[in-house]
């Protein structure tokens, strides 16, 4: 591994994570949104692997589980709050959802 | 027999208590016996403390009550002070004061407030004593005040009628701007002495720096001016007659208002020791308010008004005197002008109640016929007033003259061509009252036609005719009498009769010739002595100046003679609009007060809602206007907020890596 | 140590070459015979209580479908909460190296603070103090969720077991020393949360609520473990322990990653306490979500956030203060100001009470710029009175809110004193308590704030917080003439509800308010009974003590 | 100096007077907010009942305080929140000494006065609750403690206002509540950084103990001033002081009556008493460096007061604008620096509360029978009711400052005062006699004289209970105006015991004060210097006349 790679990396994902983010404020499916957030997770997971190898230890990796685990628990929430809106308001994207505000 | 002091004021304020809490129950006319009763023990005990005070080294006693309030350095005593000039003033306000409430009596017959009347001249009296006998200055201002709220009372006794409301509020806040004066005058005092009590700083007052003592002069003058009506500040006193006719002798013409002479008397050693313009100054207002007054006087036709502006014009004549270093004149030029100016107030009140409440002299004549004993007893005063020999009017007149003469030639013939003026305008009065055809058997019918064209031009409602009208309980009384004017009742007549006789001879108090005839003088020697301008006249310059007063006063007297009783000049060619409107002092005072000064305050409070307020309204408004826009941000896009949440956290980011040292 | 390699200290050999030959051949030895790093179980008791006890009920209660008593839920939720509370005691007793706990004698190997499963769970006196509060927070929410459940035909374990969860969540951030914990204990903590706050079906606001929060706090998360990444990469480590000794060795070069990861470990922290410009979720999700939820989230959640705050920012960071402090000063100003302004525009008494809390949130950043102990101390102080002034304002909302959960504009509360005297005095304590109005416990929060914030020389924000005091006063006074003074110029001259119209207050709710109120007030006279244990509350780092079995082994660096 | 002020009293009297005087009230409130809804008639009488007995303690403490002693007396400590020396420090001195016992009075005389239209037994409950906050903010000697009772007396009012209110009283409640609120926000902070920063308890901890603080003075200059001056807006605003004042016409407008009294009569002396106690006591430096601008403050409120209240069209704006005029004095007072200016400053305190008071007293008869305070509808009330137009003359009169009413002695030592220490001060300020005349006349010739219209003429006299409830005012408006020596002679040792403490901690610091008629050299310098027509301002170097200003300089 030259010794720039990891940097590569951390680049890598820190466009993964601004893609991510970026992606959950210009879109309005809510479902490509928890995607994006998906992405943003996986982008730090990238970047935990790599500080992982940087610093040659092996936690940096094994956190990775844990956040898929969590990521994991976000989507099925999150589903299921699309899908339960979805049955009164089906079609519905982001934007809709203005009965609170102010 | 000094130590029975304290009862001259206690009287009166025993009086006043009883009918504050009783005067109801006891009604009339018992509530106006008990009053003077008071009044008149009051003045028997002055003679019995005056016999002692002969006794006292240098006539002087001072007695101390209790602590009234101190506080650091600043003390004050309730305590009095006897020494030749309270004497003087205790002895001639009792003494016409107890004449006065006899007088009432019979003149607020039937008045629904009769005892209420009682309260206040009691109240008046035992404050008016405070004012002369208080040891110190604060004691004196207490005195100084509550004859100002008395007077407030009194003006506006019959406060149903607006006018008279205004009157009293009026005399009352025009004493204010003279207070404001005193008070300074009194601080400056304290701060300079570190006392306000009169024996212990009136002899330290030749080491005072002079712009000091003329501080404390020149504001003890605002004061003297507010309450003695000069200009000015005069402007009160005419309007003040709304009130009783013995409230307007007894406080507008011989006690109340002399209080700034007494004042300034009082304060004769700190005047010494002031600068050389302010005396001056006293002088010349006081010598132009006499003039001024006197050319006013002229062309009144109001009964009372007259007298008013006759006060107005006498009081200048007392600053003069004080001006001009005669201190014992005016004092002595007080005392008679107390007995004439009482006589013809109570005189004129008589002719009022005659008449029935008629005030206007156009409608008068030929009363000397059916009211002698006011007629003769008016005479005297005239006379008094005019300055003919022998009346005591003439006495302390010529005194203060001379003492003008000693300072400035130019004061002295002013107040010569004052004095024809003064015997002009009274002879004016006399004549149209008292002789002449009698036009007051026209007057109903005259009363008849003035009464509409007063309801068609409301503008000519002027205080004068308001006061015209005066108290309808009176009217009540007198219902059913037929048109013939009537001689007054005994209570009454007796103080005319009194204050007559005193008019006529007080000028022995005072007599020019040798100096053991200057009783007053030699009296007064120890209080003003050190003060006093001495006159050492030659018997020859005596002479002149007497012969020239009485020439002036007869020339006077003959003017009014010929156009008012020859009808030889048209009388509307002397009585200018510009004399019979006060030189439209007053009305521009009060269009001032009325129209810019009232903008300006007007402008003050609107500035207090508008700058104030608003700002305080602003800032609440601002807040919630600037909520509301804050609020569009909460907009209820989720993505908003998510940009809301990105944009912070770049921002937090941008500060931390802003700390990072790439070293 | 974190507890990641702890955890997983018996699979070393497999992924590192073994430091010594001795242990070359016992692999599989390893592999069976567990030794695990030590576990101060009765430490984690209050954990484990909330979590079991919530999964526990989830599953028995599917044995009692439908035949469940009136009531059950709420009272075997409460009775964990209680449970969960009264097994912090001991360990408090341990912690503030009592001798005894009432009749219970305690012997301590260990006193003080300490630290324990190989050194990711601190046990300190703030995070059992914390732990407390969220035990009070959800017997709070559940006595007022009972009869919400009813009324709102949504009787059933899953709201407390949701709570229970949360909870647990919240008990771990609490005590994570860890960052990897921290993260899992806020995720524990808001995934239960988005659910609660999705959960009145019929109520589209609800839904609406839900799924704001859901986005918005993913995207909150992600910020906040992106940040422990750049920790992790900065220092090598995710132990708050390890962290802070990295700093103390190798400060005070600027270390980039560290700065970064501070940063967003501060953005994600700071939504979870609706700091502003974090905040937006908050008046929304108030708005929306189940009162007796929001009455959980207002108070529960905000407890939990500030304790990994300060066990983060004012333990872990203590040498970065110049750099989080400015920061948090601004947060501070920003949510006291705009919470407090636009709290006083609101019509709807939810939102009302979500700016206003988040206002008072910016009152504990005060104390926590402090980074004091009289900051921390004042945390713990405005934390649990805040609890009980929350749960009771979202109650009374709970009540007024009626069936539908939609009576919420202030025209709702107008007359309220006529109506129902007792419930509208017992509001405007609470309201008079929110404003800070002495002889209150909110008063003393606010002046425990104010003085670390002087002690910390930070006298403008001082001031800057009572000023926006003010103006949020005017919010609780809006309140207060809408309950008492009908009729002034305020409003129209609408018919006034009379005692016929009297809102039904339910025996468990009445509880629960009556608590808060008595609680309010108690604190606001007797201040040294809530004082004292907060000044106590005090947070620590303790190194990891070795125990037995487990060898340390330094990774990273 | 901690244990010096406080030596005497060790072993307090047996029985806790000071902590009756604010409990008594306060049972009373709960007392009252639990009696049954049924028996409405029952508040009343038990509200009297508490503050007439609250009352009569005050009167009783008065009688056994001891006249030449500068001591705190009755003192009581008890420690309430340990962690931060916060003590229930409660004593009483010449200062507070007649604060406390117009409290007494007044608030008995408020109950009888007024009744509420509605709901009377909240509306005794928050009265009472009233009281006891007020004699708690005056008997305080604990920082802490003296905010609290400050603070709480907002709520009550706050309520009286608004629920017994009339017109735009929402309005005017939240205004009195958010403003006074904003100034108090200052002090809290003040108050915490006295202590955070003055370190004066045992071994420097923190305290808020009043007379450990004063002992340690341990503050730097600059601090001192900054924190004199958070103190200082929350007192301006409670005077209220100009500009600060607009919150009070609108609350004394809406107030009812006994609300009205009692804000006039006790709550704004909180400000002045807290001026005195916590401004000039505790940081002598920055009052000196203040002064000036306090001055400056008190005269414009005088002069700006009045004719402001000349044009209003309301009574009770007026005698609340003529409120701004007389605490413009008492303000002033306080900061001349000299016996005389604080001792009449104190008086002018209690004068004002008993004027102000009675005047509201007199108004609330009016609304009650007529049921408007607009000048413009009363008329000729004299003549119908001759009893209620002279109580009203004389309290009016007191009011005005007229000599041998109690209005003259606090003004007329104020102005003394001031006139020894800062001149043209006071010269300004004395104009505001002329018009407090001219406001007062004239909206008492508008409402009482004159010939009564339609309206006014069945206007009832006032019935014997409400001419006994005015009895006492009156008794004690004649009786300061003309014995106020009881009074100031309390007064004395403690105002003493301020401005010694003043002349000791600030070096150029000297009382200012006259030379007498023994040393007219020097008032020759000082005075000489003085243009009379008063264009000029003072240039002296007179030694000790000066000294005042030239510390200020």
């Amino acid at each position: 591994m030259s010794p720039n790679l990891p940097l590569a990396y951390l680049a890598l994902s820190a466009i993964l994570f601004a893609i991510g983010g970026v992606g959950l404020l210009v879109r309005r499916n809510p479902l490509v949104m928890i995607m994006c957030v998906e992405l943003m997770l996986n982008a730090v997971n990238l970047t935990f692997v790599t500080f992982g190898k940087m610093l040659d230890d092996i936690s940096g990796q094994v956190i990775v589980f844990f956040v898929m685990v969590v990521a994991a628990a976000e989507v099925v929430i999150g589903l299921a709050l699309i899908v339960a809106m979805a049955r009164r308001r089906p079609n519905a994207n982001a934007d809709d959802l203005r009965l609170l505000r102010g | 027999m000094v130590s029975l002091l304290w009862l001259i004021p206690a009287l009166p304020l025993a009086g006043f208590l009883l009918l504050l809490l009783l005067g109801k129950r006891i009604g009339e006319p018992y509530a106006g016996w008990i009053g003077t009763a008071a009044v008149a023990g009051s003045f028997l005990t002055a003679l019995v403390v005056f016999a002692g005070l002969w006794n006292e080294p240098e006539h002087t006693y001072s007695m101390k009550l209790f602590d009234w309030f101190s506080a650091g350095h600043f003390s004050v005593d309730i305590g009095f002070l006897l020494d030749p000039l309270s004497m003087a003033m205790i002895l001639f306000v009792t003494g016409i004061a107890a004449l006065i409430h006899l007088y009432s009596i019979g003149y607020m017959h039937g008045d629904s407030r009769f005892p209420r009347f009682f309260t206040y001249l009691n109240l008046f009296v035992f404050s008016m004593l405070m004012l002369v006998m208080g040891d110190n200055l604060v004691l004196t201002f207490l005195g100084w005040e509550g004859v100002g709220a008395c007077s407030y009372f009194l003006i506006s006794f019959w406060f149903e009628k607006d006018a008279n409301a205004s009157a009293g509020k009026k005399a009352f806040i025009t004493n204010r701007v003279g207070d404001w004066g005193f008070m300074v005058g009194t601080f400056v005092t304290f701060l300079a002495f570190g006392t306000v009590k009169y024996v212990e700083f009136l002899p330290k007052a030749s080491g005072l720096a002079q712009t000091t003592a003329t501080l404390i002069v020149f504001m003890l003058f605002i004061g003297a001016m507010g309450k003695s009506a000069q200009i000015p500040l005069f402007i009160w006193l005419p309007d003040a007659m709304a009130g009783p006719t013995p409230v307007s002798a007894l406080i507008h013409a011989a006690t109340m208002v002399t209080a700034g002479v007494y004042l300034m008397v009082r304060v004769n050693p700190i005047i010494a020791a002031s600068a050389s313009w302010l005396p001056w100054v006293i002088a010349g207002v006081g010598v132009a308010t006499a003039f001024l007054a006197a050319t006013i006087a002229i062309a009144q036709t109001d009964i009372k008004k007259v007298l008013a502006y006759s006060t107005v014009s006498q009081l200048g004549f007392m600053f003069l005197a004080v001006g001009v270093g005669g201190y014992s004149a005016a004092i002595f030029h007080m005392i008679t002008h107390a007995f004439f100016k009482a006589c013809m107030f109570l005189g004129s009140g008589s002719v009022i109640h005659g008449m029935h409440d008629e005030q206007d002299m156009r409608r008068m004549g030929a009363l000397r016929k059916v009211m002698p004993i006011t007629a003769i007893t008016f005479i005297i005063g005239w006379l008094a007033i005019a300055g003919v020999p022998p009346f005591s009017g003439f006495w302390s007149k010529d005194d203060i003259l001379a003492y003008a003469l000693h300072k400035s030639v130019v004061l002295y013939v002013i107040g010569l061509v004052t004095a024809l003026l003064t015997a002009f305008y009274m002879s004016r009065q006399v004549f149209m009252v008292f002789f002449g055809e009698a036009r007051w058997s026209e007057s109903q019918e005259a009363e008849l036609a003035n009464k509409l064209a007063h309801e068609t031009s409301h503008e000519s409602a002027e205080v004068a005719a308001d006061a015209a009208a005066t108290h309808d309980a009176h009217d009540d009384a007198h219902a059913g009498h037929g048109l013939v004017p009537h001689e007054s009742p005994r209570t009454m007549t007796i103080p005319l009769i009194v204050l007559a006789f005193f008019a006529a001879i007080a000028g022995l108090l005072n007599l020019p010739f040798t100096e053991h005839l200057e009783f007053l003088n030699r009296w007064l020697e120890p209080v003003v002595g050190a003060a006093q301008t001495q006159l050492h006249l030659s018997g020859v310059q005596l002479a002149v100046e007497l012969l020239t007063s009485t020439v002036v006063a007869l020339v006077g007297i003959s003017i009014a003679y010929a156009v008012y009783m020859k009808h030889k000049v048209d009388a509307r060619r002397i009585e200018l609009p510009l004399f019979a409107n006060g030189w439209y002092i007053d009305s521009s005072i009060t269009n001032f007060m009325g129209g810019l000064g009232r903008k300006g305050f007007e402008l003050i409070a609107l500035f207090d809602k508008v700058v104030i307020d608003g700002a305080v309204n602003g800032v609440a408004r601002a807040t919630r206007g600037g909520a509301l826009r804050l609020r569009t941000v909460q907009s209820g896009y989720v993505r908003w907020y998510a940009l809301m949440i990105g944009v912070g956290a770049v921002l937090i980011v941008a500060f931390v890596l802003s700390q990072v040292s790439f070293s | 140590m974190s507890i990641v390699t702890s955890l997983l200290a018996q699979t070393q050999p497999l992924v590192t070459s073994a430091p010594t030959g001795s242990s070359a051949g016992a692999g599989s030895e390893i592999l069976f015979h567990v030794a695990g790093p030590s576990v101060d179980w009765p430490a984690l008791a209050p954990l484990l209580i909330l979590l079991v006890g919530g999964l526990l009920m989830l599953t028995f209660s599917s044995f009692l479908r439908g035949r469940a008593p009136r009531g059950l839920f709420a009272v075997v939720t409460v009775a964990i909460a209680a449970a969960a509370a009264l097994s912090a005691l001991p360990v408090w007793a341990r912690v503030q190296n009592w001798d005894t706990l009432l009749w219970w004698g305690t012997n301590h190997s260990q006193p003080g603070a300490f630290t324990t499963v190989g050194g990711s769970v601190g046990v300190d006196g703030f995070s059992l103090f914390v732990t407390i509060v969220l035990c009070c927070a959800v017997a709070m929410a559940a006595l007022l969720a009972n009869s919400y459940l009813r009324r709102e035909d949504m009787e059933g374990p899953e709201f407390y077991v949701l709570m229970l969860l949360s909870a647990s969540g919240g008990v771990m951030m609490a005590m994570a020393n860890d960052l990897i914990v921290m993260f899992i204990g806020i995720e524990t903590l808001s995934i239960a949360v988005y659910v609660l706050a999705g959960m009145h079906l019929r109520r589209v606001q609800s839904q609406e609520s839900g799924i704001k929060y859901f986005v918005l706090g993913a995207f909150s998360s992600a910020f906040l473990l992106y940040g422990i990444a750049m920790i992790y990469g900065g220092t090598g480590s995710v132990n708050l322990i390890q962290i802070k000794n990295f700093m103390a060795a190798v400060v005070p070069t600027h270390n980039g990653f560290l700065l970064l990861g501070l940063a967003m470990i501060l953005v994600g922290l700071a939504f979870k306490v609706a700091a502003v410009p974090f905040h937006a979720w908050s008046p929304d999700v108030y708005d929306g979500a189940p009162t007796p939820a929001v009455a959980w989230m207002a108070s529960g959640v905000k407890a939990a956030a500030f304790a990994g705050l300060v066990r983060i920012f004012v333990l872990t960071f203590s040498n970065y203060g110049a750099t989080w402090r400015p920061i948090v000063y601004a947060l501070a100003i920003l949510s006291m100001v705009v919470g407090a302004a636009l709290a006083i525009v609101q019509s709807n008494v939810k939102r009302m009470l979500a700016y206003s809390s988040i206002s008072h949130a910016g009152f504990m950043l005060m104390a926590l710029q402090a980074s004091s102990t009289e900051g921390t101390a004042a945390i713990a102080f405005y934390v649990a009175v805040y609890t009980f002034m929350v749960a009771g304002s979202f109650g009374v909302a709970t009540i007024v809110g009626r069936r539908g959960d939609g009576h919420h504009s202030l025209a709702d509360y107008r007359g309220l004193s006529r109506s129902n005297p007792v419930l509208a005095a017992a509001f405007t304590v609470l309201l008079l308590a929110q404003a800070g109005v002495p002889f209150t416990a909110g008063f003393f929060a606010k002046f425990y704030a104010i003085t670390a914030a002087v002690n910390a020389h930070s006298t403008p924000l001082a001031i800057i917080a009572m000023v926006s005091a003010v103006v949020s006063a005017f919010l609780y006074l809006r309140l207060i003439v809408a309950m008492f003074m009908t009729g002034g110029d305020d409003g129209a001259d609408a018919p006034l509800p009379d005692a016929a119209s009297r809102i039904h207050v339910p025996a468990s709710a009445g509880i629960a308010l009556a608590i808060c109120v008595i609680v309010t007030i108690g604190f606001g006279l007797v201040p040294d009974l809530l004082v004292n244990p907060a000044r106590d509350a005090k947070p620590a780092l303790v190194q990891y003590q070795q125990s037995s079995s487990a060898t340390p082994t330094i990774t990273g660096g | 100096m901690s244990s010096v002020i406080l030596a005497n009293e060790a072993a307090a009297t047996s029985f806790p007077i000071l902590p009756a005087l604010i409990f008594l009230p306060m049972v009373g409130a709960a007392v009252l907010a639990l009696i049954p809804r049924s028996r409405p008639e029952l508040s009343r009488q038990i509200a009297i009942l508490f503050a007439l007995a609250t009352g009569v303690l005050s009167i009783v403490m008065l009688c056994q305080f001891k006249t030449n002693d500068e001591h705190f007396q009755f003192v009581v400590t008890q420690t309430w929140v340990s962690s931060l020396d916060i003590k229930f420090l409660l004593g009483v001195d010449g200062i507070s000494l007649f604060l406390v016992v117009l409290t007494g009075i007044l608030f008995p005389i408020a109950l009888f006065a007024a009744k509420p239209d509605n709901d009377p037994k909240g509306y005794y409950a928050w009265l009472t609750l009233l009281m006891g906050g007020c004699m708690g903010a005056f008997l305080s000697l604990d920082l802490f403690l003296f905010f609290l009772m400050f603070e709480i007396t907002l709520v009550p009012l706050y309520m009286l206002i608004g629920k017994w209110g009339h017109g735009r009283r929402v309005y005017a409640a939240t205004k009195f509540f958010l403003y006074t609120m904003l100034g108090s926000a200052f002090m809290l902070v003040s108050i915490v950084a006295l202590a955070v920063l003055a370190k004066a308890g045992d071994n420097g901890a923190i305290t808020f103990d009043f007379t450990k603080i004063i002992a340690s003075n341990n503050l730097a200059t600059g601090t001192g001033r900054w924190l004199f001056l958070g103190m200082a807006i929350a007192f301006a605003v409670k005077v209220p002081a100009f500009p600060f004042h607009t919150w009070l016409p609108d609350a004394h407008t809406e107030a009812p009556t006994a609300g009205s009294i009692d804000l006039a009569g006790i709550l704004l002396k909180l400000g002045t008493y807290g001026f005195l106690r916590y401004g000039l006591e505790l940081f002598p430096e920055a009052t000196v460096w203040f002064a000036p601008v306090m001055l400056t403050i008190g005269a414009i409120g005088i002069i700006y007061g009045g004719i402001v209240a000349a044009m209003q069209r309301n009574l009770k704006r007026l005698v609340a604008y003529s409120s701004v005029a007389h605490m413009g004095f008492a303000i002033m007072g306080l900061f001349a620096l000299n016996m005389e200016g604080v001792e009449g400053s104190v008086m002018q305190m209690v004068n004002h509360g008993i004027s102000t008071g009675a005047l509201f007293i007199l108004l609330g008869f009016l609304y009650s029978r007529r049921h408007t305070y607009e000048i413009s509808q009363l008329k000729g009330i004299a003549k119908v009711a001759p009893v209620f137009a002279g109580i009203f003359t004389i309290v009016m009169l007191s009011s005005i400052g007229l000599p041998g009413l109690n209005g003259f002695v606090g003004e007329f030592l104020v102005l003394v005062g001031t006139f020894v220490a800062h001149r043209w001060w006071a010269v300004v300020a004395a104009a505001g006699v002329i018009i407090a005349a001219l406001y007062l006349l004239w909206a008492y010739q508008r409402v009482f004289q004159g010939e009564p219209d339609e309206a006014n003429a069945s206007f009832p006299d006032l019935r014997i209970s409400e001419r006994l409830v005015m009895v006492p005012l009156l008794v004690l408006i004649v009786f300061l105006g003309i014995y106020p020596k009881p009074m100031l002679e309390r007064i004395q040792p403690s105002v003493k015991r301020v401005i010694t403490r003043m002349e000791a901690q600030v070096d150029t610091f000297h009382e200012p004060v006259t030379q007498g008629g023994s040393q007219l050299g020097p008032i020759k310098e000082v005075l000489g210097s003085h243009s009379t027509e008063g264009t000029t301002s003072e240039t002296s170097n007179g030694e000790h006349a000066l000294a005042g200003l030239g510390v200020i300089r």
